[in-house]
Order: C-alpha cells, then structure tokens, then sequence
C-alpha cells in the first residue's frame, strides 16, 4: 500500500497475525541522517500499486510464508520518519528472513518509487 | 493514421519536461522507443537521464508497439525503499 | 530485558531510533498453534538477563550495527501472544538482517530460558 | 573440610528435583561434575536429561571447583526465543 500517513507497527503486525505463524519478521526503513533535512517521496501510484501487489504474490509463492504486508509512504519525509515497512510472517524465521530480504531488495529493483534529498536548512541561505 | 497517446514523467524527468503529463498525436504503430526519441527531440536534457518506460502501467520493453488511448510513462530508475 | 508483560513494538522502535539509522530489522517470535494450549516459558532470570545483556554487546561488536533490543517474555503465554522481539537499528539494511539472524540463532542457544507446550483443553479431560 | 554451595533447578530438572533450590554442604574442593554426580544418585531420574550447568550465573565447565557459598544452577539444554 502507498500512503501519506505513518503507520503502526503494532496495528501491521495484529492484522497480519494467524494461529499457523510462528515468527514475524519487519523491515523499517526510515530517512537517515546524511546532513540533510529529509526526504521527497515521488510515487507512479497506479504502477506501484501493481508492483506492489505483484511483489506480495511473488513472495508468497517463492517461500514458505503466510502472509505478507508492504506499506510504503510518500511525500515529504523527516529525518527519523518512517519510509517504507515490510512484514512477514511464516511458519519459521529462516523463512521470514529469506522472503523480507527479497521484498526489500525487489523492491527497490522494481517498484516505481524515488527518494529526493531536501538540502539542509543552512544551505538554502 | 494518426492515434493518441498519452506521456506521463515522474521525478528527474518530471523536473527536466516541467509537467505532469501531456498527450501526443503520433502515427500509428509506433513504438515506446519512437516516443523516447520524439521526447528527447523536444527535451534535450533527457538524454542525460537512464530513461525506463512502462505502458498501461506496467513496464515496457522498447520495441512494444502502441495502441490509440495507451498511456506511457517515462521515468528515472527507481530509488524507493 | 525479561519481563512478564507484552510490549509494544512502536515503543520500542521509537525508543531505539537513532538519526544515523536508515534500517531497523525486527524478528518477532509469537506462540504458533500446533495443537496447543499455548506455552510455559521459564526463565533463569538473573543468568537470562547476563546473557542478554552479553548478546548485545556482541552484535555491538560483531556487526556495523547502530542499536540493538531484545525483549523475552515469561510465563503462560496462549497461540498467538509475542514470545520474543528483538530489534536492530543499522545504518543499511544488509547489516540490520545480518545481526537480527545471528542474535535470534544465538538466543536460542545461550540464553537459559525454556518453553514447555501446553496440552490442548481437550487432552484434559 | 565442608563448604556450603546452594543448587538451583529450572525447566525438567526442577520438576524431577521437585524443588527449585537445596543447599548442599559438601567436601571442599569438589567440582561441578562432582555436584552433579551427588544429584543423579539422589534422583536417577536426572540421568536421562542432558544437563548443563552454571556457576554463580555463569556457564561453568564440568572440572570448574567451586568454592563456599557458590551457587550452581542444572538445567536441561535452552529453548527459548
């Protein structure tokens, strides 16, 4: 899912709970710190909607998953704001590993998403 | 015969175009590379950029040929996550 | 920490945030149904808390790793309650996933904590 | 000479032992193994579990001498996460 607003690990990790998973592993990627003020985020939504969903599908047919939950944001992004969040959850944790890996990796292969630095403060002056 | 596409740019090549979208008359039959070089007959600067395009939303190869009311955008590689 | 309580993920995310991280990998262990009640975990406390406090400072160590968390609960604990977090904050993801893999392998290796499954209801009666 | 050293159970030992601690007052000098030995004829049962063993909340090897008032803890092999 693409979206403006921030999301909560507690409420991703409730919705994506079942009975048969037994580890749950997140990917959080968040702006960091570079001497920059943060982050544009410029989303191609109805492309990255389908790529995203593509992913999700991919993902649950290479590994042994149950369920998996991406959310990526866009906009403009604060140092330490959240950026995008991955969640899986398998039977196993080698599993989880595995299969969040390979979303955080395609993702930024393949989904139509791109980060622009915003200057820091002192150097607009 | 002429037929009607429509160019959408994001990022760098948003920047470069200086709109969101616009819609071209082309001939018919023509291809995602025809309009990349069309593109770039018009903005210089684009050859400057690695440029991927997708048609209908889903990535393209160059040599896919078009049909009237497709929409192709044009865009940077992606950086997200 | 070992605590008796389940936690909140977003607290602890926000307590181990650090401008200079851009990953945070988080391994989430929960009870997962396989026929049962749910679990007993029995902690050694004051040997669990040392070596949890070893383990850390061994993925400190070990890996280019900005931060690291581990919660354990103890107790009776039904399908699908949290057993275990443990949360990595690095600069790039790569290392955030190295480090979470490794302290999830070794906790079950070194830290004197035990799980014992609890019959189904229906094996009581 | 006699030391005192207190024992502690946890997990499958401690439901064997039926306790979770007991002070032994044993001959100065003994080691871990030693300790465990004195436990495993007191309870057979122990025999059939793997048991590790620590010294004042620290892994200990079975040759590790123990000393007055240290405190060793058994137990069956970890399981936690």
């Amino acid at each position: 899912m693409i979206t403006e607003e921030d999301f909560s690990m507690d409420e991703l990790v409730k919705k994506l709970k079942k009975p048969e998973m037994g580890a749950i592993v997140t990917f959080l990627g968040v702006v960091r710190d570079e001497g920059i003020r943060g982050m544009e985020v410029d989303v191609y939504d109805e492309m990255a909607d389908e790529e995203l969903a593509k992913l999700e599908r991919d993902a649950l047919e290479k590994f042994e998953v149950e369920a998996v939950e991406i959310v990526h944001r866009k906009g403009s992004l604060k140092v330490g704001e959240n950026i995008v969040v991955i969640l899986v959850g398998a039977k196993h944790r080698k599993d989880a590993f595995m299969a969040c890996e390979y979303l955080i990796d395609e993702l930024k292969e393949r989904v139509p998403i791109w980060k622009k630095e915003l200057e820091e403060k002192s150097a607009q002056n | 015969m002429k037929m009607k596409v429509e160019v959408q740019f994001f990022a760098r090549c948003r920047e470069i175009v200086g709109e969101k979208k616009k819609e071209l008359e082309v001939e018919e039959g023509m291809r995602v590379k025809d309009i990349i070089d069309l593109l770039i007959s018009e903005y210089p600067e684009l050859k400057k950029v690695k440029l991927i395009a997708s048609r209908n939303h889903k990535y393209a190869a160059l040599n896919t040929k078009l049909k009237e009311r497709d929409v192709v955008a044009v865009f940077p590689p992606v950086s997200g996550g």
